[in-house]
């Protein structure tokens, strides 16, 4: 395993250190428990957003730390749900006094951590309310399954729900925002090649140099099926097919597109998938009106990407459109 | 024959030592079919149970006291599914082991009671290829040893043993809740970590009490 | 050799193009010749900017293309310098009538393709100047070399100039501007892994599991030395120094601290590597005053970060906080 | 013997010929010191030629128009280093060129321009582990062979010999210009790829030359 790490056992706290020193001006981190909030505070009368989950997926959820989106994100251990001691003060540290929003990735670990960290904070005097992310349609939303999983459409709740806050709504709206986002947003996710998690030394599956896993999630877990390797063109559809179909987009629809690399995938690349992601969906007659094209959600040095489709509407796009400063989105 | 305080710090201790024996072992198991941390974030929640254990200025009065603390140890260091889901199962055992020193009846009830924990939390039921496939046969094995007059340690015994047959059962499984219900039927053919570590943990508890004896 | 692209001869028009599509509020891709210009075009009056090299260093230098930065960006095919044809067309593009600085990495076929485009482009009425950039302190400046190479410093070159130009400068002032970052910023770094350049289809260079390559280029060249596998910190530092002494730092001294990915590394181990580069610098008494982390001048799917260090007073400082709105940079 | 448009044509033909069969050697020499590209960017660079030559309503009227072409088209396609110093070297041996047909001595003049215009472009001069190491020999070759009254065929042959030795000859050298110098030492070792490419454009001028005897 090469890394750029030093002990595997300090990367998150030496990686979140230098993420606070770097960005002073954005965030404030809070070593002992570990969490990342707002530089200058909870914001008086505003809706507290609070977000979280495992170590790996940068910038989520700590890059997305700033106004205009999240107050708080609680990192754990590396693809490991952080724990209530973490949870429940960074939702005391984002409550302005209007309720606080968590919002969680569908995995039962992050299900059951935030649920009692919820239990706490309300204990303290917080009112929760939580909404889960499960835009992954790879996995079957079925009894036979933990529920579908939580993926990079958790940047399109976090952004829109963080904006609607940001403007004045109350706990209730906010909430509903961010389950209408979640309601109409999808993914699916491929990898090229495996990740390594600095704890476990070695790849978290093993993939032959002429396959690849499609309908990954973003913990390095294997996915659903493996294919042989093929263009890029025929790959993205592919994930979008599913994802449009999973929508049930139609002709007229206008939506968010949103191409997101895995972490160890160059630019160009994704862009080559969005060009494709986009034709596909022309296709169908459906307008691509806002794009987001990077590494947004990802599984360390995983090489891969997944396509996200957000369907929007006015109220939709103009709360995308509002202002946010974080250190990994700005506009 | 009972079993005290401090055969409950025996049990942590055994169980740390046992976590950290087998920590590459759950990690592969879980990098199989889930992501490949159980063994790790076990293993740092017994060290960090451990490290409290030596803190204390009293040893704990009662078996109670000392799964209290692995409860709240474990729910503040362990994160993913395993935590909450163990942090319950031993604050909900806890309850049951509030007593100085337990009988056969008491270890029963501690074990009903941590498997009650698990499945509050997890909602899991048997044969979902999760730790309630370790827990529910090793309960199931405690029940019927002490029905037929065995001792405590005789009745984690059997415990330990009946967690042993169910992780093995898991192997064949196809996951449909936790980590692995996402793999659909490619979880098959491995054993559930979870189920693993809970044998692991119950064996522990085993070797502890005939040590007592 | 796993790529998310289709035919290999077709990876950079592809993605030029889907960067198009992405970003059409920022710019306007010109397909054949192909270069990436602001959309709206040239602005009267003002200094035009216009950078270009290989392709492989993704988000450089299309994704500085934007208000406050580049007017136009040339991309070649991958890690080959684009050809005069290209280049003169986007200078064209670029003059607002104010003559246009060209900014190139201290590369052969940079340095020759884009001479040749200026004489052609002054040949057609175009007063052109030009800047060098050779911040690689891997490489010795003297006799035996082709000179220091430019790498991950030409972001502040680029984005100093380009809030220079802004503001109104004449071509004198921004070149001396952009001389004036080339003289004081440098730049070291290393690779774990090396990338695979598609026409090549396999990797630039063999490294073993337990080898790290130092001193390397930005073209998956093999660098100046290969060391053992160490800690981030102990490497961070074989980074950092001869950095901070080749610019001949002294205590009191202000800087921007650049960590950038070389495109496969995690954000989480550049954040690492910037917490013990920050250390070094404070031991020195040298003060980070801006900070910038992330994948900005890369190698394909390199595996690496370099540490770049720019000296900072307050006109640099302030040509750096300066308004950027292009898709890499933004604020 | 003299050498006229036509073999220009040939020479360009099969120098696109052995450029693409010799592809993946040139960028495998440019992958061991270099960025990998060589190869594909001269690939690149004379299909352009050919197809350009293909789409021409006339057939060029002189060696120079031919080379021109190649020029404008290398300057125009390839890119990297090697386009802008091919480029050259083709444009100024162009003009030396510039008439119907070449004697011995024409053909000395064009391969002197030519590696003039390397010089002139990339500054190196020989022993610094780049094409010119591969010129030089080829244009000594060249005089000598001539001034022993050889015809242009046999110029071309004494001046393939030459660039092949040459090439050969940078292997032991340490680079000090291009991209190989950033390598320091670690560049001695290994044939330099455009003295490589260069042998090969010679060896396909003399054999055209040898074709049109
Ligand atoms: N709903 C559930 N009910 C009971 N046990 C579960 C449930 N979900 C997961 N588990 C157990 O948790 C184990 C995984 O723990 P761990 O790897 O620590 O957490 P994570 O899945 O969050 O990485 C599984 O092997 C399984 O035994
Ligand atoms: N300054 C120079 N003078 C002459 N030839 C040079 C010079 N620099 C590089 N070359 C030649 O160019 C070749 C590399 O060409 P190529 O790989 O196409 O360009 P790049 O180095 O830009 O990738 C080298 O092998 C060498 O022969
Ligand atoms: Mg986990
Ligand atoms: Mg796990
Ligand atoms: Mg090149
Ligand atoms: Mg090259």
């Amino acid at each position: 395993m090469k890394k750029l790490i030093n002990d595997p056992q300090d990367v998150v706290a030496e990686s979140v250190e230098g993420f606070g020193l770097a960005h002073a001006d954005v965030v404030a981190v809070h070593a002992d428990p570990l969490f990342v909030a707002r530089a200058g505070g909870a914001v008086r009368g505003k809706v507290g957003l609070v977000s979280g989950g495992g170590s790996g997926h940068e910038p989520l959820h700590a890059g997305f730390v700033g106004v205009g989106m999240l107050d708080a994100a609680v990192p754990g251990a590396v693809f490991t749900s952080p724990t209530p001691d973490q949870i429940a003060p960074a939702i005391a540290a984002a409550d302005g006094g209007a309720g606080v929003l968590t919002i969680v990735k569908n995995y039962t670990g992050d299900v059951l951590n935030f649920e009692t960290a919820a239990e706490l904070a309300e204990a303290d005097g917080v009112t929760v309310r939580q909404v889960l992310v499960n835009d992954d349609v790879a996995v079957e939303d079925s009894l036979y399954t933990a529920g579908r999983r939580g993926v990079a459409g958790t940047v399109a709740v976090e952004k829109i729900a963080g904006a609607a806050a940001e403007r004045g709504d109350d706990l209730d709206a906010v909430a509903a925002l961010a389950q209408r986002v979640v309601d109409d947003v999808r993914t699916m996710g491929l990898a090229l090649t495996a990740c390594t998690v600095p704890h476990v030394g070695k790849p978290s599956f093993d993939l032959a140099d002429d396959e690849i896993e499609i309908g990954i999630g973003i913990h390095g877990e294997p996915g659903r099926a493996r294919v042989g390797l093929e263009g890029a063109d025929a790959l993205t559809e592919k994930l979008l097919t599913p994802v449009a179909d999973d929508l049930a987009l139609t002709s007229g629809d206008r939506v968010l597109l949103l191409v997101n690399g895995m972490g160890g995938t160059p630019a160009s690349e994704l862009y080559v998938v969005y060009r494709r992601a986009r034709a596909l969906l022309s296709e169908r007659g459906v307008e691509v009106t806002r794009s987001l094209v990077g590494n947004y959600v990802t599984s360390l040095e995983m090489q891969g990407a997944s396509v996200t489709v957000l369907r929007l509407d006015d109220e939709l796009t103009a709360l995308w459109d509002a202002p946010v400063h974080t250190t990994a989105l700005r506009w | 024959m009972t079993l005290d305080a401090a055969w409950a710090v025996d049990w942590v201790r055994r169980s740390a030592a046992t976590v950290a024996e087998h920590r590459d072992e759950l990690v592969e198991l879980d990098r199989q079919i889930g992501d490949g941390d159980h063994g790790e974030n076990l293993n740092r929640g017994f060290a960090a149970v451990v490290a409290k254990l030596d803190a204390l200025e009293q040893p704990p009065a009662t078996p109670g006291d000392v799964l209290r603390l692995v409860a709240t140890t474990l729910m503040s260091t362990v994160g993913g599914a395993a935590g909450p889901l163990y942090g319950t199962a031993y604050l909900r055992a806890s309850k049951a082991g509030a007593t100085d020193a337990l009988g056969a009846a008491a270890v029963v009830a501690m074990l009903e009671s941590a498997l009650e924990g698990v499945v509050a939390r997890g909602k899991a039921s048997a044969g979902e290829k999760t730790m309630v496939d370790a827990w529910t046969p090793a309960v199931a094995a405690a029940v019927e040893a002490a029905d037929h007059g065995a001792p405590p340690s005789a009745v984690l015994a059997a415990a330990a043993l009946g967690a042993r047959d169910g992780a093995q059962a898991t192997v064949p499984l196809v996951a449909t809740k936790g980590r692995a219900s996402y793999l659909g039927a490619r979880s098959a053919g491995h054993m559930d970590p979870g189920a693993r570590s809970s044998q692991l943990l119950l064996e522990a508890a085993a070797e502890a009490a005939a040590d007592a004896d």
